[in-house]
């Protein structure tokens, strides 16, 4: 087991590392303490025919975490390279703080990136690899030397100035790419599924860390993953993507809470399900009538409901209550699962009191959390 | 199944152990032993024209493997780092592929016609040591751009574009990331042509001339004489730095450690 | 860089067009233009020491070929599936590549002292196709090895753990599933083999008798009395059979998609 | 997203794959109803002279499912392997129903594995991977056409049977796996992470599958893994391992809330750690004096507590209370994590309710739930 990065926080005897550099002499001169707002216009990508990206159109504020979710194919890849300069739209425009860098190759991008793999230089040593961007556009040696002790420091690698990165671990490779990046002091940090060879212990204390050094570095950082979990812990905002599109964004407790669509809703986190047809305003289930938080815009379709929503009751309540019989048991520590099949069928819900197999219980699927979904 | 594979591996070695043991044989008729003896060597050292046919070979493996790497690494490159339509990368794959197993003969053939037809149109083309480079050259370049872009592909791209990232222009992220990860796959190319070279009888022997005989040619022209000791020493000497390059190789193959 | 890529290919191909440009042409002196004419090729098909020839490039290949894939795939199964110790096995990869990259003159000297040998221990051995199967099969095993050797490395050791862990004997595992997944090497091993087979000039030249002429023998031949508008035809026919087996060979060993 | 193999449980349509075959002419006759337990006595094994299992010894109940979890490197798959029969031990027995099976060669076991990375031969479709082992020891061709057509139906495959490994997904060539050892009808089935390479989502649902259908077979599995989460969920009984040992074992009950040691306290879930040292019966502690669930047996060492036994009240409890001010809040959808720093610690609890940044409020640490933990 590895020690991840503590106390990225508690950073006080280190060196900050915040706008009180100046950039050097490079070519480009970087806004340090303007506003670093991304957005995309209408961006359209094609690859064989393919297309990837369907119209996207998004705004990232300055000094926000957003987080680009969906399954692996959804074009949330492509749309980072865009940001990034690696790949160039067929159409739309990308604008960063209100300038156009839509035909801007990646090399004249005050964007950095920490890419999935990392990608480190496998020739060079960890300082070497940090030190890269200052070096191609000729910072003074003292001006590099100076950052890239301070980027070393913050992300506790002075131990590793030396090593190679195929001497490190998966974390620490990961802070070496983390730091390479941020040296620059772009305006904009894009992660592409920069956790994703971290094991999972790992991995949710590297995502506590991240969220913390964003919030002192107050950076604009935009990351992308296929981990529900990770964006919840992570972002400000999060843009559910699908087969090129952006179907929902919100913060991580609207996109939670009140899914758009069955999509969205079954992508984060587990829900049941429970299809109904409305009829004088009332819903119709397999479970009797339902009374949803908003009337159904359909008549036919499908309601959900987080299984930490049901409310598991030794009484009847007054309201969507229902009866049944607890088919399945799962230990989990930090809570049980209980699976009940009324009406035929399989409804999970969470519940920290022990309940037996077999054991008939009241159920109560409270209004204000039963959703109606379109498709 | 290791017994067979022992003996493939020793019927194999046979014919090469064979040399190796008459050239330390005294005796100047191979079945029978007369005694160890290094004389055979001796003679060898001290005969003019194997040591001018050493020379003219190594000079010719030198200076055309140095010009073959620099061109076939060229093509790699280009092959592998241009962004070509898929259908046409595929057509330059398969043209770099032919030439590594055209028969050296038809290599032969073609490339003297084309030296009698300069001869011709320009007049005053003798055949020596230059037109066998330009002859070398032109069968190791395939050879040299297989190996280096087989060795592009293991870099795989990702490196380059994170160097694109960290604003590096197209010659800094040459110079500074993709050529120094290639370096062991440029020297593996350089080595192959260079026994391919060392190697080289039939195109070398078609485009000499009388003042540039290789080790390879004096060989075959002592050969069709009858076999001596003599060759069979010079044979043991060729072989063994053989070995001693495919070594130099597999290390160089294996390298350092990368992530 | 595309373009000096392409005309680093464009070189390449140069002396092969050459070849293939002027043996259509009808007059006999290459640099002049006498019309367009398969004229040669019929000459060729109506000489018989040239269809003499070809049999003999093609029995000598087809023979060694199948002789060698067997044995070479042996080889291979015996140093990738016995559990040699590990240092052990190093050796035994490097054993295998070094006749790879020894050149053919050593070889070729190395069988012509054999034969001898045997001629003088045994009586009666005559050089001829025979004697040329038998050299043609020593330098062939090594490359069949290799190539079926890499094949074993990427399918792996778990397919055929799995066939034991469902009650497969040894003899079932290698029959049911190592070898139908290794066609597509042991194929492309041969393929291999038969091209280097019919290249091959240095090895044949010695260990052939007059019977036994094959066809860069008899290009050989032919050029030291000059070069003629028939050699370049018959060229031009080995290099297209060559870059259709290469063709063939990139088919293979694509092969159907696996796991 | 694909399909999960739904309903292994409601299989009522389905030919019934149980012991009502007999076994046809092959060499091993399985004993079908009778006892399957499996004993490894004083295991020991090395690799180039490092030493990967260390005496191990434990015992699998005929119709259990067990779980070996332990980080990667620990010689879990070498522990399944041998029991496999694809490795030899250097030392000790391995003991099935009663019979020293140590020498016996893979083939001759009446044990099945799925492996990994399924190793499903590519060669050949979906019927005749199935059909391999039986063809193998040569069972009539009646017999193996039945079974086949039992083991196909039963994993819902029945419509893959000419297709080919390649042509299958991720999920698809997990059920070929299982159907391929499953049809010989082992004693013993054997499981190496066979979810590691499915998605997160289609994992959990599997994981479901799996132990449904062990409970239906009443088959011995035994499962490794390095995932807490999945060993919780299917397992009967968990032995935990780490550097070639077992370190403890008991059901995912047990080993969650009584662990024996810090390190199976951290790896099975999150924990908060608080160091302590005992005087007088009582725990001097950085947060103040607790109160543990039993006495600890050292004087200087460690207490731990999960994030969800940490009770977050707005009165002072009457023990093992302590005040602090909420500095972290993540919205994680069907709960809160909450942190708070007394003391210098940073301690993680869940809760449903909402609370804001900077909140002073008041924590339990209830006794029952406070272990002390040996290194």
């Amino acid at each position: 087991m590895e020690k991840p990065f503590h106390r990225f926080g508690a950073a006080a005897a280190v060196p900050l590392f915040d706008g009180s550099i100046e950039a050097g002499g490079g070519a480009l001169v970087l806004p340090l303490l303007a506003s670093c707002e991304v957005r995309l216009q209408g961006i359209r990508k094609s690859f064989n025919h393919t297309e990837v990206l369907r119209d996207v159109s998004l705004t990232v504020e300055s000094g926000e975490f957003v987080t680009i979710l969906g399954p692996s194919g959804c074009g949330k890849t492509t749309l980072l390279r865009i940001v990034a300069g690696l790949e160039l739209a067929d159409q739309g425009r990308v604008i960063l703080s209100g300038r156009d860098i839509s035909e801007l190759p990646a090399n004249r991008r005050p964007v950095n990136t920490v890419f999935q793999s990392y990608a480190l230089f496998p020739h060079l040593d960890v300082a070497e690899n940090v030190a890269f961007g200052l070096k191609a556009r000729r910072f003074p040696a003292e001006e590099t030397r100076r950052r890239v002790q301070a980027a070393l420091a913050m992300l506790h690698l002075e131990g590793f100035r030396r090593r190679h990165p195929h001497q490190l671990s998966g974390g620490e490779r990961q802070r070496v790419a983390l730091a390479r990046a941020l040296v620059n002091q772009p305006d904009v940090l894009l992660l592409d599924e920069p956790m994703s060879s971290l094991d999972a212990k790992l991995r949710s204390e590297v995502q506590l860390e991240l969220r913390l050094l964003q919030r002192r570095l107050r950076k604009t950082f935009i990351l992308v993953t296929h981990d529900q979990n990770e964006a919840m812990t992570v972002s400000d905002r999060i843009f559910v993507m699908r087969e090129g599109r952006i179907v929902q964004s919100g913060s991580p407790a609207e996109v939670y809470d009140h899914p758009a669509s069955r999509f969205v809703a079954e992508f984060l986190g587990t829900t049941n399900l429970i299809p109904a047809s409305t009829e004088n305003g009332v819903c119709r289930t397999p479970l009797g009538p339902l009374l949803p938080r908003v009337a159904p815009p359909w008549q036919e379709g499908v309601l959900a409901i987080r299984p930490e929503r049901i409310k598991v009751r030794s009484d009847r309540p007054i309201a969507n209550g229902l009866r049944a019989a607890v088919s399945e048991l799962i230990y989990r520590g930090d809570h049980i699962d209980v699976f009940v099949q009324p009406g035929g069928l399989r409804l999970r819900c969470l519940t920290g009191v022990r309940l037996a197999l077999g054991q008939r219980v009241w159920l109560e699927l409270p209004a204000e959390h039963l959703e109606p979904l379109v498709e | 199944m290791p017994a067979v594979s022992l003996t493939a591996l020793g019927l194999l070695y046979l014919p090469l152990l064979a040399v190796a043991a008459v050239s330390l044989n005294a005796s100047r008729y191979s079945v029978r032993w007369g005694g160890f003896s290094f004389r055979w060597y001796a003679r060898l050292a001290s005969n003019d024209l194997v040591l001018e046919a050493a020379r003219n070979t190594l000079v010719l493996a030198l200076v055309s493997t140095l010009l073959a790497t620099l061109l076939g690494t060229a093509l790699a490159l280009g092959l592998r780092r241009f962004p070509w339509p898929r259908w046409f990368s595929g057509l330059l794959d398969s043209f770099v592929y032919i030439p590594v197993v055209t028969p050296d003969i038809v290599f032969a053939v073609g490339m003297l016609l084309v030296f009698e037809t300069a001869r011709t149109v320009f007049g005053g083309l003798r055949l020596g040591l230059a037109t066998m480079i330009v002859a070398h050259v032109t069968f190791q370049i395939s050879f040299v751009a297989l190996v280096v872009a087989s060795r592009l592909a293991t870099i795989g791209r990702t490196v380059e574009e994170a160097a694109r990232d960290l604003y590096a222009s197209s010659w800094y992220t040459l110079r500074h990331v993709t050529l120094p990860l290639l370096v062991p796959g440029i020297v593996a190319a350089g080595l192959l042509a260079f026994t391919l070279s060392i190697d080289d009888f039939v195109i070398s022997f078609f485009t000499s001339g009388p003042t540039s005989v290789t080790l390879p040619i004096y060989i075959y022209g002592s050969l069709r004489r009858g076999i001596t000791p003599e060759v069979h020493a010079l044979s043991t000497v060729i072989f063994l730095v053989t070995v001693l390059l495919v070594v130099l190789l597999q290390l160089v193959v294996r390298g350092p450690k990368e992530e």
